[in-house]
């Protein structure tokens, strides 16, 4: 398929997951957050292989599938599962009114684009608004860890901005080379084991949440 | 103008000055008489006195250390010593450079300290106090003292008292200026202070209340006493000198032949009499003021002799 | 004496004595002795180095490259007239310490472990070293280095006695002080020496030569202030007289006498030669303002000390007064060099006052603390209240006191007068040269010096008195006996060198030629102060061009002498036979030591005339016994506040620390506050520096 | 063979960690702890010595420069003396029973694979590898952090290993936007990602996406390398961690992320021109110094004291490289190690202090010069060289840095540089000599000190002290060389 096109259908893919994102950041339910970020890692191995068929860059389809099947299927499974264990109450009260924070996402958003704006034309392969998707996505991910207030939605919001970065490196560049892709990737799944059992240690020690916890400070 | 003064007329007038000590004294004390309407020991009371002294034996307190015997020694030696830059009968610097106004100033002050040392040596209350008040003065006192010096020594640029008087030349009446009307106006403030007189202080009273220099005194006795009288007599003459020598410059300068010798004497003592006459005149128509007056008293003394350095420089 | 050597030799012997603290691991006691012994030849080695320069060939500067240490500065050495006559000062009193320590230290704590011994002797060792390396630095470097080494080290000695909390409390306190001022300097040397290139002084003087005007007086008042926080001047003297007391004495001696010099050093070596326009007078700005905080530092250091009841408080504010007469002299050298120009006479006189000063009140100064030191020991008493009738029981000690006395309250025959004298005749000289509101603070500060010397004769003639005369007022006193022979030695030494100064001046003027025909590039001080030889000291020519004032203190001496034996004469009297011995008079009772006048009554009077500077604070507590008239008991407490202490540095010191104690109390421990900062770093980082403007 | 030792220095710690799963003796375990360090130190020289005489070398994704070289000393040389304090460390915390004998195994091995992450981020060329590596780290130290098990010592683990995560994604996404900007001018697969590629053509790069990189990764490191606003994890994760870890976080792991922050400021300064890293550091570590003084002055725990020191000595780094130029580089590299061997000497000696009082409260730790008194001067000598005391090492860096600051003129941040250092050196000293001096408390236990302990801090004071009288040849040579890869 054309360039043409192709720019066309990621700047779509960007616009979904930031739609995703809004919808994560608005989430009221834990569960739901965790349905919606493994619906913006879907989108994102939508994007590798699109991308994937139109540069023939056969890293890519590995990607494509890494993620598909780890951030897709098993993080969500992971979480779900430690939702279980912990039988927290379904609502999450967030710590700031959820209309504060769709406030500033929406400057987020607005200042990221500013940004690029101003960057001028970056002659890369494709490019269109992926730079600016991908920098409001990274910042959301971490206003969605600034401003829920279980762990549980602070893992989310990693995993959000870490798809953020992963949609940019992939419409950016082509990609990272597939070793660093993988390195990360591990990476993130060690990261989110330690996290869990910390989580459910706390939970099983003391009955709280372990983001709750304020005792240090000063 | 002049010649210097050779190291035996400054010997001459050492031993002038220490020998008729006694007798402004007595003086003043005859003055003071006469004005109270009393008859009043003769002037030679002073000499009288002293004389006994020395002939009497020692008492002294059994808490005081070696150094009390020699203090009265000391002041002694350091008050006669000044005595020996003070310029009595003739102006003109001396061949020997003994003539230092700060020098005379700080003999005077090793003096003091010294006899306030000795105060304290006896203990007891009485010399503690008259100690603590005399070194609370003197502090006072001196820096005024000094400025009065400086508002002459700053027009002739010398601070030796020779040299200073014969700056002034000889006809002083001509020479001087409204500084200097300030400056002996201060000197004329400070002249009891320095004396220890009233208003300040009471020589002949031993009333632990309004004692000062006395109460120093308590402890001595014998030819002790007598060193600390002599020398308080002498002290007095010093002051009186210096304050002839910084504004009535000695009368005939040239020649150091008989006739200006006595002439000078001469001028010199009518200069003493004058102004023991003024003490006497102060200490009988004042009365002793507070011991926390006294500095205000002595403030006036500061603003004259500040006036007057003013004028002097601006 | 070769410099050279003799530099390499005095190191050696610091050196050794520093490593002689290991000696502490077998005995104390040994490494005592050894570690002070090398300090004693090191500053006699010192002595020699200092005199062959003096004494040698004017004007000429030795220097010796160190090893490079560091690989962007040439560490050196430089030693010229100025360097040896501070390396002579601080000998000479090092000498004394030297003596004086070892007996001080066995008899002061005998329960001292070698560890405390170790640290004492490795501090003190480094101590003195590097403060007389400091006088022969060659570069901006080497002289840092050695500066912060002797305020760490004379830090170890203050709280040496780790026990005692005061103790520490007073070292922070200088040490904070001390690093603040540091910091100035840093700055003040660092700016020559990124426009030298290079940190040699002789690089620094050339880059100096073309700053321009405004920078060169910032630097000087950076100088000022930060040598100022060393040398103690008002306001910036809070630490002295919390930091000389905790040491040991024969350290506050040489803090006090020598430490305290090592910054005047400083600031003539970076005011009149590194700083000055090329050989040329200074900016009027500088002078005046020494002359006012000098003038200020006398007046105020002697008041508050004459409040003083801990005998080693009194002395370190005297400290304060003392430098404050030195900084008098350097302002008024600074004044009338640019008013006479180079070659003045009168410039040369108020430095040599100045120089002469440095001298004097190292060697009274050194005795008073030895001597305060030796009755500490004896009675581990610093509170002079406690103590009376030392004179009978210690009466060497009491006599070298009472020296020490005489000369710092500038009384004649002793040297403290010689140096006074001195700056009175530069003040009334510079009086004659200005006319209008100049000479007037010129003849103010003038009254100032004199009110200065009243007041120290006061309070020493307190001192004095309450210490040592009277009654022994506790068991203490009442047991005390003389400190032994060493220790006597040690401050006899200083007495000597207070009598010989005295006596004969014209003598030293010799050694202060090098030191003040290099700083002003005029006649040398003989030259000028004993033009008549070296029996008569006079202030050179005067305005009016007549002869000069002169003094000739030998022949007042010699006339002292002979008045004395003259009146011991009459004292002895015709009566002969010992006196007779009686109670003193005290209106009939047997008098009790209570009798005796305190320091807090003997200061009473003073305390009401500066009321206003004092804001003193007393409260009276009587238990009477039913009836108002029969009183049972009298509690009285009373408390001098030294204003810039209370003024300035508690509120600083309170505003700073409650600042930072609500700002911790309202930091958060919440992780969402946690990201958010990091979330908003990045949002400012990106709008601040994320578009190029 | 110095290019396979490139590969062999991050496996030695490694396999020190599987070693350590074979056994559970505590003996066993710390000696293969401290020869595993030792080999590793040993390794290191080795290679140094390559390096002097033959220039930076490269293997795949790894490369050894000067500038590498400068920070994988430290660390080896902290590893070691960590190994060497930690021997009578355990034994003491065994005892009391902080650390559970059977679970020791688990500890060493985790903090040799921290060790291991650290070598990798050092030696790495590739950024993606860089930034690997940093996650590695962040992982197995939050462990470490958390390896008490208490409950505060989770929260510290959990907000370490949040913030961070967030800081080092934020690193990614830079390094991402870097790799793009260099992939525009034909930097193709790994290269893309080179920081040496990129170095060869980074003037060339679009100097607004290589902008926007840098304050990416200066936010995301900064906040690994604990610079306000972003050091609020620092304290707690030092105050909670085990003091041999706590060591090492402090003394290594925020020097690792200044490491990387250097490797991307040669690009931006490079591609924008040097004004604007300059800038952005200067900025932040102004904010760092700042920012640590109140919570120095008004602090009661020791090492969260210690923790907040190390964030305004980070905070002069930043501001030595802000200032730039050859001494100020030169500075703040020398800073990097001087506060990384006193900071960890600081740590150790308020670890025993620590364990001697049984609280980290200072108000209660008193008289320490009469209880432990070799500990006592140790901690003494440390706060002196952290507070900039000659003849400390610390005070020469800080001299450079701020004769680079005078030299560039900046008189703004000159000032409140020095008064606040000034005013937190009257803080530490304050605190510590609290803490020294006085009658000790009752509580004191007033047991003989250990050898090890003492052994591996005299290790690190040598260091302090040498640094700060001298700084000899070789190590001056490594520091210009390095020097010149950063300003070029």
């Amino acid at each position: 398929m054309s360039a043409e096109t192709v720019r066309t259908i990621i700047d779509d893919l960007g616009a979904l997951l930031l739609f995703t994102m809004i919808l994560i950041l608005a989430a009221g339910q834990i569960y739901r957050a965790i349905y919606a970020v493994a619906a913006q890692s879907l989108l994102i191995a939508i994007a590798a292989a699109v991308l994937a068929t139109a540069t023939g860059n056969t890293d890519l389809w590995v990607i494509a599938g890494i993620t598909l099947t780890v951030k897709t299927i098993v993080l969500p499974w992971v979480l779900h599962r430690v939702v279980r264990r912990m039988n927290v109450r379904r609502e999450v009260e967030p710590v700031i009114p959820v209309a504060a924070t769709l406030a500033l996402a929406v400057m987020v958003v607005v200042m990221s684009f500013h940004l690029s704006a101003t960057l001028g034309p970056v002659n890369q392969a494709i490019t269109g608004n992926a730079l600016p998707v991908g920098i409001a996505l990274t910042l959301l991910g971490v206003l969605v860890m600034a401003t829920g207030k279980t762990a549980l939605n602070q893992m989310v919001g990693l995993f959000a901005s870490e798809n953020g970065i992963f949609f940019t490196a992939m419409a950016v560049t082509q990609g990272m080379p597939l070793i660093i892709e993988i390195g990360v990737i591990l990476d993130v799944i060690l990261a989110v084991l330690v996290m869990a059992i910390m989580v459910l240690r706390v939970r099983s020690t003391v009955d709280a949440d372990i983001a709750g916890l304020d005792r240090l400070k000063g | 103008m002049t010649g210097e003064r050779s190291l035996g007329l400054l010997l001459f007038e050492m031993t002038f000055l220490v020998l008729l000590g006694p007798l402004v004294t007595g003086i003043i004390q005859k003055i003071k008489a006469r004005i109270q309407c009393r008859q009043g020991a003769g002037v030679l009371q002073p000499y009288r006195d002293l004389a006994k002294l020395f002939r009497k034996g020692t008492v002294q307190a059994d808490t005081a250390s070696g150094l009390f015997r020699l203090i009265p020694v000391l002041v002694l030696a350091a008050t006669v010593a000044a005595g020996a830059l003070i310029p009595v009968v003739r102006a003109g610097p001396p061949s020997f450079p003994l003539g230092d106004a700060l020098l005379l100033l700080g003999l005077l002050a090793l003096a003091r300290f010294l006899t306030a040392v000795g105060a304290l040596d006896a203990g007891g209350a009485f010399g503690g106090m008259g100690a603590s008040r005399e070194m609370t003065l003197a502090p006072l006192v001196e820096p005024v003292l000094m400025m009065v010096v400086f508002s002459t020594a700053v027009a002739a640029g010398t601070t030796e008292l020779g040299a200073l008087a014969a700056q002034r030349g000889t006809s002083w009446v001509l020479a001087w200026h409204a500084a200097d009307f300030l400056g002996f106006a201060a000197m004329l403030v400070l002249l009891p202070a320095e004396t220890g007189r009233i208003p300040v202080d009471n020589p002949d009273t031993h009333l632990e209340l309004t004692m000062l220099h006395e109460g120093m005194l308590l402890e001595h006795s014998g030819p002790g006493l007598g060193c600390m009288l002599l020398a308080s007599h002498t002290r007095q003459i010093v002051t009186l000198g210096l304050v002839s020598a910084l504004f009535f410059p000695i009368g005939p300068a040239n020649g150091a032949d008989a006739a200006g010798l006595l002439l000078g004497v001469g001028a010199f003592a009518a200069k003493i009499l004058v102004l023991a006459s003024y003490l006497a005149l102060v200490e009988s128509s004042y009365a002793k003021l507070r011991l926390f007056r006294v500095p205000q008293f002595l403030g006036i003394g500061f603003v004259c002799a500040l006036t007057a350095l003013a004028l002097r420089i601006l | 004496m070769n410099v050279d050597s003799g530099l390499n030799l005095m190191a050696a012997c610091y050196g050794a004595g520093a490593l002689s603290a290991l000696l502490a691991r077998w005995s104390g006691r040994l490494a005592l002795s050894v570690g002070h012994l090398a300090t004693l030849a090191g500053a006699v080695v010192g002595l020699g180095v200092s005199l062959s320069v003096l004494l040698g060939v004017p004007g000429r500067t030795l220097t010796q490259p160190l090893p490079a240490l560091f690989p962007f500065a040439r560490l050196s050495l430089s030693v010229d007239g100025l360097s040896a006559y501070f390396l002579l000062v601080i000998s000479l009193v090092a000498v004394a310490a030297a003596v004086y320590g070892p007996a001080y230290l066995r008899t002061y704590s005998p329960d001292a472990g070698p560890a405390r011994q170790a640290t004492q002797v490795l501090a003190l060792n480094v101590f003195v070293g590097c403060m007389a390396f400091l006088c022969c630095a060659g570069d901006a470097m080497t002289f840092l280095l050695f500066w912060e080494g002797m305020t760490l080290a004379s830090y170890v000695l203050v709280v040496s006695d780790d026990r005692d909390g005061e103790n520490a409390r007073a070292g922070l306190l200088y040490m904070v002080m001390a690093h603040g001022g540091t910091a100035l300097l840093l700055v003040a040397f660092l700016v020559l020496t990124e426009r030298a290139g290079a940190f040699d002084f002789a690089a620094l003087r050339a880059a100096a030569g073309d700053l321009d005007g405004t920078t060169r007086t910032t630097l000087f008042f950076l100088a000022l202030v930060g040598f100022g926080t060393k040398a103690g001047v008002v306001p910036l003297h809070v630490w002295l007289p919390r930091a000389h007391p905790a040491a040991p004495s024969h350290v506050s001696a040489l803090m006090s006498g020598v430490m305290l010099k090592v910054a005047i050093y400083g600031l003539l070596r970076f005011a009149f030669d590194i700083l000055a326009p090329v050989a040329g007078p200074l900016p009027s700005s500088w002078g005046w303002t020494v002359l006012v905080v000098g003038t200020t530092s006398a007046v105020l250091g002697v008041l508050y000390a004459l409040q003083q009841h801990d005998i080693k408080r009194l002395l370190a504010f005297h400290s304060v007064e003392n430098i404050g007469i030195i900084l008098i002299g350097v302002g008024l050298a600074m004044i009338l060099w640019r008013r006479e120009g180079v070659g003045g006479v009168l410039a040369t006189v108020a430095l040599t006052a100045a120089l002469l000063h440095t001298l004097n009140h190292a060697a009274f100064k050194g005795l008073l603390f030895l001597g305060a030191g030796s009755v500490i020991s004896r009675t581990h008493v610093r509170n002079m209240e406690e103590l009376g009738g030392l004179a009978r029981r210690m009466p060497w000690t009491a006599g070298l006191f009472l020296l020490g006395a005489v000369a710092i309250s500038a009384l004649p025959p002793l040297n403290g007068f010689v140096s006074e004298w001195l700056t009175f005749q530069a003040l009334l000289g510079g009086a004659g040269r200005f006319h209008g509101p100049a000479g007037l603070v010129i003849v103010f500060s003038a009254a100032m010096l004199a009110l200065t010397g009243g007041l120290a004769a006061a309070c020493f003639a307190k001192a004095f008195g309450v210490t040592f005369l009277g009654r022994p007022r506790t068991a203490h006193a009442e047991h005390a006996t003389e400190a032994p022979p060493s220790m006597i030695v040690g401050m006899a030494w200083l007495g000597a060198l207070c009598v010989a100064l005295g006596v004969a001046p014209g003598y030293a003027m010799r050694l202060l030629d090098a030191p003040t025909a290099g700083l002003l590039h005029g006649p040398g001080a003989s030259a000028v102060v004993t033009a008549r030889g070296p029996m008569v000291l006079s202030a050179g020519l005067t305005a009016s061009g007549t002869a000069a004032t002169a003094i000739s203190m030998t022949m007042v001496t010699a006339l002292l002498i002979a008045l004395t034996a003259i009146a011991w004469v009459l004292r002895r009297g015709s009566r002969r036979g010992p006196p007779r011995a009686a109670p003193t008079w005290a209106c009939g009772m047997s008098p009790t030591s209570r009798f005796d006048y305190t320091a807090t009554a003997f200061a009473k009077p003073l305390r009401f005339v500066f009321a206003t500077l004092y804001r003193p604070r007393r409260e009276v507590i009587r238990e009477t016994a039913g009836t108002p008239y029969v009183v049972r008991r009298i509690h009285y407490a009373g408390e001098v506040v030294d204003l810039a202490e209370t003024q300035i540095y508690h509120r600083v010191q309170r505003g700073i620390s409650s600042l930072s104690q609500s700002i911790r109390a309202r930091s958060t421990g919440r992780i969402h506050g946690y990201i958010g900062f990091v979330l908003a770093a990045l949002f400012v980082a990106l709008l601040l520096f994320g578009v190029d403007q | 063979m110095t290019e396979t030792l490139l590969w062999v220095l991050p496996l030695v710690p490694t396999v020190t960690a599987l070693l350590m799963l074979t056994t559970r003796d505590r003996r066993i375990l710390s000696a293969i702890d401290v020869c595993g360090s030792a080999i590793l130190l040993a390794l290191t020289l080795v290679l140094a010595r390559e390096v002097a005489k033959g220039g930076p070398r490269a293997l795949g994704v790894l490369r050894i420069d000067d500038l590498g070289l400068v920070f994988l000393l430290l660390l080896v040389v902290l590893t070691l003396a960590v190994s060497i304090y930690t021997v009578g460390w355990l034994k003491q915390a065994v005892a009391v029973g902080n650390m559970k004998a059977e679970s020791l195994r688990s500890y060493f091995a985790l903090v040799h694979l921290f060790v291991a992450t650290m070598v990798v981020t050092v030696l790495a060329d590739n950024l993606g590898v860089l930034w690997i590596a940093m996650e590695g780290t962040t992982i197995t130290s939050a462990v470490l952090i958390g390896y008490h098990g208490h409950q505060h010592g989770l929260e510290a683990a959990w907000k370490y290993i949040i913030v961070t995560t967030i800081g080092i994604s934020f690193g990614l996404f830079g390094t991402v936007l870097v790799s793009a900007a260099a992939a525009a001018h034909g930097a193709v697969g790994a290269d893309a990602m080179s920081w040496s590629a990129i170095m060869k053509i980074a003037p060339m790069l679009n100097p607004g996406i290589v902008r926007i990189g840098f304050i990416f990764v200066m936010v995301g490191y900064g906040t690994k390398a604990g610079l306000a606003p972003m050091h609020l994890w620092l304290p707690d994760a030092h105050s909670q961690a085990p003091t041999p870890v706590s060591a090492l976080l402090s003394g290594v792991l925020i020097k690792c992320a200044i490491l990387g922050i250097i490797r991307f400021q040669t690009i931006a300064a490079a591609a924008c021109g040097p004004a604007f890293p300059a800038e952005v550091l200067l900025v932040f570590g102004l904010t760092s110094v700042v920012v640590a003084t109140p919570f120095i002055l008004a602090q009661n725990d020791l090492k969260r004291l210690l923790g907040y020191h190390s964030v305004e000595h980070v905070g002069i780094v930043a501001l030595g490289l802000g200032f730039g130029g050859t001494i100020g580089t030169y500075g703040a590299l020398l800073h990097v190690v001087n506060h990384g061997v006193t900071k960890a000497l600081a740590f150790f000696a308020a670890g025993k202090a620590i364990a001697r009082y049984g609280t980290r409260d200072m108000r209660v730790i008193r008289g320490l010069l009469a209880v432990a008194p070799i500990g006592a001067t140790l901690l003494m000598l440390a706060a002196l060289s952290l507070a900039g005391v000659p003849p400390f090492s610390i005070f020469v860096s800080e001299l450079m840095i701020l004769r680079a600051g005078i030299g560039q003129g900046h008189w703004v941040a000159i000032a409140i540089f020095l008064a606040m250092v000034v005013v937190i050196f009257a803080g530490l000293l304050h605190h510590v000599g609290a803490m020294v001096f006085g009658e000790p408390t009752a509580t004191a236990s007033r047991e003989p000190e250990a050898w090890s302990p003492l052994l591996g801090m005299m290790l690190l004071a040598a260091i302090m002290i040498l640094l700060g009288l001298t700084i000899p040849a070789s190590i001056d040579g490594l520091f210009r060389r390095a020097t010149e890869i950063v300003v070029g």
